[in-house]
């Protein structure tokens, strides 16, 4: 019954992915048992509550990937293995693993609900196309943990820099196409700022081939009931935030054009 | 058997069926309006809107208690200029749209609706209730003076429906739906969440950010059922019913102690929109069963006794 | 590590835990308050007596709703000259025992503790707060005058604890706390149940014969939560949180909120007096882990932030 | 959760048990399952809730039995086949059935938890000697339903009036002895007017048989809180109704003594 409420945990270890992006794992059943996707609302105490996507979802651990931003996320930032947040969750509806040709494409910290999807499905043997993107090398995280994960998959990494420092130079959505040429793909996941998303899925509309995207909206309940986190229909939070391509339609007027900030004005989102 | 008649009449302002969707519940977007509207409900309130933008208050601004959540949203809102744009983006026309206002002053609520009343709103409901913002809400709920300006300067700028959303937050609520009603309240909403707080005892801290924030859900219901019954019968206008209905039998019980008309919140939280639809077919169940050909000739019925 | 201290001083009242049996639960035969007492309790309250006997309303009293109890059993009692006499019947010395008062005028208070004070009670408890009994309790707790004239005449009698018991039925209750603190209350009691109301959707009809009634149990401790924090922020005395315990992290909440000593009410309903014990337990093993010292030591702690 | 509300029931049958008692049956599944000694506060909306042994306990039916006294048993009297009450419960601890030789003592609607006892303890082949008394003849009730419980059974039936107008003249205390004398009693079961009760307590205890007797007290809430049913340290509506030597030992103060009124009066129990 009460379980919309901060359970509090203890960071069990802390890890630097870059300089402004840590993982830190906790132990949590719930979390442990959660879809990839689906997000915890993580308490700051004095601070905020934000939402977080679960990175790391392992039996007796889980994990979150939080990239310093505002105040909230450099606050968490700073929490040293042995230092506690509060957690609650897991909300929204993840992912839905499809055992095939898949392919993945993320950038920064939208790889965060990325990885455990990628590790789930490389277990379960799919072939998967991994791109991750980036600005710039030292904005690269998870690179590692993927080739790990991808390893031993007939599968394949692709990293793209806009200034070339690592894999192709250019976008990662510009990676797109020359796989979906040279072989056929069942599904397409994707995570990470929103326009290349609304790009992913443009690519993908024109080639015919389904897309499951994960969105950010602000949240405040995380329970589907103080609307702030609406799109189109929809709760992001509840009916999201994983979004197939036909939901993705639903919701184009906004997907990739607005989205609203906490007092619900909508904030056109910038084209660079 | 006859289909009985769901639909409700509240002062000219005519719904289908008599569940709406309460304030401040998914109320933001026009997009998410509509969605519960053909969910089912009968009207949809708009989260309260106010004179200027407000973020509202930082996370948590939700937490879960036996029976309910406490909020503390505090009132975030585009502010009215923004939302007239919201409501100009689609066309409302077909939507029983209730437009929720708050504010301090009678000249902010006059402004308000000076602003809006050219858009197809169906009706107003003044939150002169939110149980967690300084300024507005309570203390306004509480002060007769206050109440008395604040609906008689709507009344005079428009001719909607106006509901007033009332406090359970004060000594005698009767006293103060008089006011309302003396004023020209075409209708009240009873009620609004209770100030209440919940304290996380790993970190000793109060879990919302506000600190205090208001109870909604089954925990109230209770205490709603009372209201409404006490002021049904101290008030000649309408009453709509609010607070803790998750099933058909509650909305039967406000039904019963005078709403015509009752509005679901909380439970969106438990069942999702899809609740509107379940509830209807267990109202219709009822008044087969009992025999009555509408809910108007339930409403009040425990008045008898 | 060291055996936390479990008891508590309240202005010169030991007891040996935080734990009260709340006032009217099976409170009207030394015999249970004896048995709640060897359960675990660090003081029992008796039922609320008043001068003369009553034998309130009719049944039904009590009804099961979401999250906690509506009662309204209407003060029965058997006037405080019958209940001396129930306190005269066995030795009490050894019982930590508060006895509950209610009245309309102070000097029936006055009458009652005169008679009363000779007896080895602990401690009175006035309850200015019974929802659901016209012309004591409620009306009486809304009334700052009643309130201080009624505190003021019991003080002048009797050198004796005094609680003073108030309700959360009324708009500002800072200032009625504050009211008691100034007219020589020694702690308050916070909070008495809530006006409430259930109907029956097969027979339409109110359930309790008294139509309106109190709200207990875990729906309503958000809200004795809050009082207990905005109470004890503006006055001296100690408080005893009071509302919705049911487990161990509740009596935490309430000290963490302010409060020195929690009653226990309805959860003898769903768990019976063993619950003490249990509660006791819980408590002890939080203040060890927490490395905690004494009850004491976490009184108020919700306030630093 | 909220079970502790009035279910409201129709009456499938209401059949005369004399000229003063009724048994009233109705369907209610957990009534149904109740044990014999369990009782239900019974709602006659707009008068009363009174106490109410469950007198009947049929895989498909439920019952009570009434005698008229004041107004809300008056009420309940009058309600026919097809009218509705409201019921909650069952509650309190109930009869523990011993399956051997016991004792069953009863008068008039003290009967009407130990009909079912009877027939349970008979269908699991008790040997049971049942003394039924009463002041006259007009007064019995359920002697052709203990009867047909006891008619396959190594049982005996005793009936006693004060008048001598059915079976043996005199108390129903005083058809106890004998059989004690006359063959080993494991327990004696007992419900009535209290001092009778109390009377059959002492005898017991002097010939050294247990004993579970019945208890009435003004209830209220029935759940063991209000306190209105308190004697000595127990609560007759959830530590009792029925009690066993022990128990009856630590409250002889109190029983066939005094009981409390609805103000928690005491109020001596009269000799006659
Ligand atoms: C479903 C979901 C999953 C997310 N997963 C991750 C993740 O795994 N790793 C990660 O680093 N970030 C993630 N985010 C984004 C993260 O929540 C924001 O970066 C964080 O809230 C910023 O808060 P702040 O106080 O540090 O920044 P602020 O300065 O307060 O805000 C910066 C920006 O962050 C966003 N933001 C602030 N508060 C919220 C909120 N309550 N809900 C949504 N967005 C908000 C707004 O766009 C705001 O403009 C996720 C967001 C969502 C909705
Ligand atoms: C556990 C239990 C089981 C019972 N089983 C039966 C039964 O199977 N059949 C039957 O006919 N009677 C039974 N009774 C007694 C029955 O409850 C009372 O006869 C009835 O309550 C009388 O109510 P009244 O309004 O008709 O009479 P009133 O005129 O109101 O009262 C007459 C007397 O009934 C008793 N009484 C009244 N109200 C209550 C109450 N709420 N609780 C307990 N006693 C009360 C008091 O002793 C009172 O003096 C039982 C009582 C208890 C406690
Ligand atoms: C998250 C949330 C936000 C709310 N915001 C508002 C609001 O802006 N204006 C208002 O009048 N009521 C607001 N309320 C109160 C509800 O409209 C309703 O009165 C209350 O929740 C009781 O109904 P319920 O128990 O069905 O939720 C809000 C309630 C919740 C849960
Ligand atoms: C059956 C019942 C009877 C009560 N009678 C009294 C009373 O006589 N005097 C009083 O001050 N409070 C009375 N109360 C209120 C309780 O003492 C307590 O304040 C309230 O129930 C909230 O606590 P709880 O949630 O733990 O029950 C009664 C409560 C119940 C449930
Ligand atoms: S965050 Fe509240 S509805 Fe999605
Ligand atoms: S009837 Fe209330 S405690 Fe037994």
């Amino acid at each position: 019954m009460t379980s919309n409420r901060p359970r509090i945990v203890r960071l069990v270890d802390v890890k630097d992915e870059s300089s402004t992006v840590r993982t830190m794992t906790f132990r949590d059943d719930l979390c442990s048992k959660a879809k990839p996707g689906q997000f915890i609302m993580v308490w700051i105490p004095g601070v905020d509550e934000i939402p977080m996507s679960i990175s790391v979802i392992k039996e007796d651990l889980a994990g979150l990937t939080v990239r310093e931003v505002g105040e909230a996320s450099k606050t968490l930032f700073d929490i040293k293995a042995g230092g506690t947040i509060g957690i609650r969750g897991p909300y929204g509806n993840g992912f839905t693993p499809i055992i095939g040709k898949v392919m993945i494409i993320g950038a920064g910290t939208g790889l965060a609900p990325l990885m455990p999807l990628t590790e789930i499905l490389a277990e379960r043997s799919a072939s998967i196309d991994m791109i991750i993107g980036g600005k710039t090398i030292d904005e690269f995280v998870f690179v590692d943990r993927a080739k790990r994960a991808l390893f031993k998959t007939k599968s394949r990494l692709v990293t793209t820099t806009e200034d070339g420092s690592h894999g192709i130079r250019g976008l990662a959505t510009d990676a797109i196409l020359p796989i979906l040429r040279e072989k056929s793909t069942d599904i397409i996941y994707t995570c990470g700022p929103e326009l290349m998303m609304r790009k992913v899925f443009s690519i993908a509309q024109e080639s015919g081939v389904p897309v499951q995207a994960s969105l950010e909206r602000v949240m405040k309940c995380g329970i589907g009931i103080c609307g702030s986190c609406c799109i189109g229909k929809y709760r992001a939070c509840k009916d999201g935030p994983v979004f197939d391509s036909p939901k993705l339609e639903e919701v184009k007027d906004e997907f990739g054009a607005f989205r609203r900030d906490h007092s619900g004005r909508i904030i056109k989102l910038s084209t660079n | 058997m006859e289909e009985p008649n769901l639909s409700v009449e509240i002062s000219g302002f005519r719904m289908k069926n008599p569940l709406m969707l309460a304030s401040g519940v998914l109320g933001i977007s026009i997009g998410s309006l509509r969605r519960v509207h053909e969910a089912g409900a009968g009207a949809v309130v708009t989260k309260s809107i106010g004179y200027e933008p407000r973020v509202g208050y930082d996370n948590p601004t939700l937490v879960e208690v036996h029976g309910g959540y406490l909020n503390a949203i505090g009132l975030s809102n585009p502010g009215v200029k923004e939302f007239c744009k919201e409501l100009s983006r689609s066309k409302i026309d077909d939507l029983p749209l209730v437009v929720s206002l708050f504010g301090a002053e009678p000249s902010e609520f006059k402004d308000m609706v000076s602003m809006l009343d050219g858009l197809k709103i169906k009706a107003y409901e003044l939150n002169l209730s939110c149980p967690h913002v300084k300024g507005f809400g309570v203390e306004v709920g509480q002060d007769s003076r206050a109440i008395r300006e604040i609906v008689e300067a709507v009344k005079e700028e428009s001719g909607k429906t106006l509901f007033v959303k009332l406090s359970p937050n004060v000594t005698d609520m009767v006293k103060i739906a008089k006011v309302a009603e003396d004023a020209g309240a075409d209708a009240l909403t009873l009620i609004n969440t209770i100030r209440a707080m919940s304290i996380d005892t790993e970190t000793f801290r109060p879990i919302l950010a506000n600190k205090v924030g208001g109870l909604s859900g089954p925990a109230i219901k209770p205490i709603a059922i009372r209201c409404v019954y006490e002021v049904s019968k101290a008030v000649k206008i309408p009453i709509i019913g609010c607070g803790g209905v998750v099933d058909w039998q509650d909305a039967i019980e406000f039904f019963l102690a005078g709403a015509q008309a009752v509005q679901l919140g909380t439970v969106i939280a438990y069942r999702g929109p899809d609740i509107f639809e379940e509830i209807k077919r267990g109202i219709r169940n009822y008044l087969i069963t009992k025999g009555r050909k509408s809910v108007r000739e339930i409403v009040g019925l425990a008045h008898d006794f």
